[in-house]
């Protein structure tokens, strides 16, 4: 009588959707088709299941959380842009930059342009090339040249998302090295 | 007052509680209905158990025996049967049951001495009162752990909620800050301190980004004209800066700057783009030039 | 210049709202209105979340998962309807404690600080280490100190999450204790 495509009732119809729903918001893993008919005693079909599941992810749609179909089944998962709020939920400690790439940096920032071989000099240990890589690809670092000596060495300078990254608006907003080298220096043994 | 039936009605819910199913999903309804247990059925009885007030207590709510008018010959003699036949078989747990036999038979003994004084102070002095106060207490505490089973428990009756959210897609770096760097510098610093022969010395700063803005703008190979090296409204105090620049560069061979002739342009550009100026170029760029 | 009893617009509070229920959906453990301010990086006050809290409640409400006031804070559950549901996805259901396990938490939970001596007082039978242990492990029961007689021996106290697993808010939302000790014949020593 009733023009419903298929035999399930609008009531079972929601009544089916609600328990999908709980079933993935409870769920700790994505929860296959298979599984997901094993919620209901009654034979269901992948079709009117696959028509649910389409209808809660509209019914998520706009909000914190999305359903998504994955390899192993479906899940509801936070949304990327809801990343900055959860986090502060659990600060965890940020990573932090090791001191000889902290070191690096710092001779790029002060004494650029600068050859890999000068921040060996200044540091007085090599330079891995792969802390010159972390800040590549950081892209606070970029070449700018390269030094017409044997070996052409590349000339690394700071990068403008450097200062920017650092709320500095130019190189010269630095701490100035000038008095530093002075409370440093004194101290003649 | 024993039979007075306020005073027992908040016994009420307990005895009308199905007692002998408080056992927690335990076979418990297979109770023997009267004292007399057989063998095979005691072992199942016993375990069913908490331990000598619970089986007391079992005795006399099956009997519907007022708890405050214990018939201490009976109940002695009964709890003494379940007892006995618990020794053969679970000596580990007769302690307990001993020590609630004698203190049974003790009480039993108590009341038959003759009271001392007034039957006011009869109440008082029933040697039966500790038990009772024990008894009731230990029902209370066994009607609350009822109570407390049938709450529901989260994992057992309810599900918690716990939606994925996948910290690691976005990888979090770490921040620096310009004090980090200032730190940073001085760590060299001092190291350098202790190794006397290197020194470290800040360069003029504002001469070190000249030289790199002035590399970036020749970057690709490109040829500038040398007056466009200069911002000419940020001052004079840059443009000499920069002229600096363009002459450290020079010296540490990064850059090359060419004329063709006397007030020609000036073209600069890095030292390793090929010469296009056969001839003419300036001096100090041609020397550099390593071709 | 707008008839809105705060200053919060409607837009944010609808943002706040996603995001306090995006953070309950997500969180492993029940949160605390601290824990809830701690996700806007402006100023918030007890009164405009406790608002939007009962709005996602209200939103919730006939679906198959509920938000709950609990001892440490606010969680979603599923709802115990949907139990039936739920575990035909997980048929292995965790047991049920046993008479003595329940008895000994029983006597923490409404006679606290005891020791296991007087738990042992109660019962009237020993108290295995064992029954002790597993409501430790539970995260159940926990040692609140010590009580200064010879052995020192625990003191034991339920714990926040004792509550929150079984949906109280607090010690005193616990089933009222039948009233037996009015029938305890008083005995002076």
């Amino acid at each position: 009588m009733m023009n419903n495509p298929d035999q399930t009732s609008l009531y079972d119809r929601a009544h089916m959707q609600k328990v999908l729903e709980t079933a993935l918001l409870v769920a700790s893993e994505p929860l296959s088709l298979h599984a997901l008919k094993s919620l209901f005693a009654e034979e269901t079909n992948a079709v009117l299941l696959n028509g649910l599941l389409e209808a809660i992810q509209q019914d998520w749609a706009g909000r914190g959380i999305e359903l998504v179909k994955l390899a192993s089944g479906w899940r509801f998962r936070a949304r990327l842009e809801m990343q900055p709020y959860l986090e502060r939920l659990n600060p965890e400690k940020p990573p932090r930059y090791s001191r000889a790439v902290m070191e690096t940096l710092a001779i790029v920032a002060y004494r650029q342009p600068v050859t890999r071989g000068d921040i060996e000099e200044i540091r007085g240990v090599t330079v891995s090339s792969q802390i010159i890589q972390t800040l590549k690809e950081r892209g606070w670092l970029e070449v700018v040249g390269h030094k017409e000596v044997p070996g052409r060495p590349e000339l690394l300078a700071t990068t403008r998302q450097f200062l920017d990254d650092l709320g500095l608006n130019a190189l010269s907003a630095l701490p100035p090295l000038q008095e530093l080298g002075n409370l440093i220096v004194p101290s003649e043994e | 007052m024993v039979s007075d039936p306020t005073t027992l009605a908040s016994v009420e819910p307990a005895a009308a509680l199905p007692t002998l199913a408080l056992v927690f999903g335990e076979a418990v309804t297979e109770l023997p209905l009267d004292l007399y247990i057989p063998p095979d059925a005691l072992r199942v009885l016993l375990d069913s158990f908490e331990g000598p007030l619970d089986l007391l207590l079992y005795l006399i709510r099956k009997q519907n025996i007022d708890i405050l008018d214990i018939p201490m010959a009976r109940v002695t003699a009964q709890y003494m049967e379940y007892v006995n036949a618990m020794q053969v078989d679970r000596l580990e747990l007769a302690a307990e049951y001993l020590l609630m036999a004698a203190m049974l038979i003790e009480i039993k003994s108590r009341l038959l001495l003759p009271k001392p004084s007034a039957s006011e102070d009869a109440e008082a002095n029933d040697p039966r009162a500790e038990l009772v106060r024990r008894l009731l207490e230990y029902e209370q505490i066994k009607l609350a752990a009822y109570e407390l089973d049938q709450l529901p428990q989260a994992g057992r009756d309810f599900q918690l909620v716990t939606v994925l959210f996948e910290k690691d897609l976005v990888v979090r770096l770490p921040e620096v800050s310009a004090i980090d760097l200032k730190t940073a510098w001085l760590n060299i610093l001092a190291r350098a301190k202790r190794n006397q022969h290197h020194k470290v010395q800040p360069d003029e700063l504002s001469v070190r980004e000249q030289m790199t803005h002035i590399l970036k703008l020749l970057q690709d190979g490109r040829y500038a004209r040398f007056e466009d090296l200069f911002d000419t409204t940020r001052g004079v105090p840059l443009l000499v800066v920069t002229f600096i620049a363009v002459l450290e560069l020079v010296k540490e061979k990064y850059i090359r700057v060419s004329q063709d002739e006397g007030f020609a342009p000036i073209y600069v550009c890095l030292a390793s783009v090929p010469d296009l100026f056969q001839g003419g170029a300036a001096a100090a760029a041609e020397d550099v030039n390593d071709e």
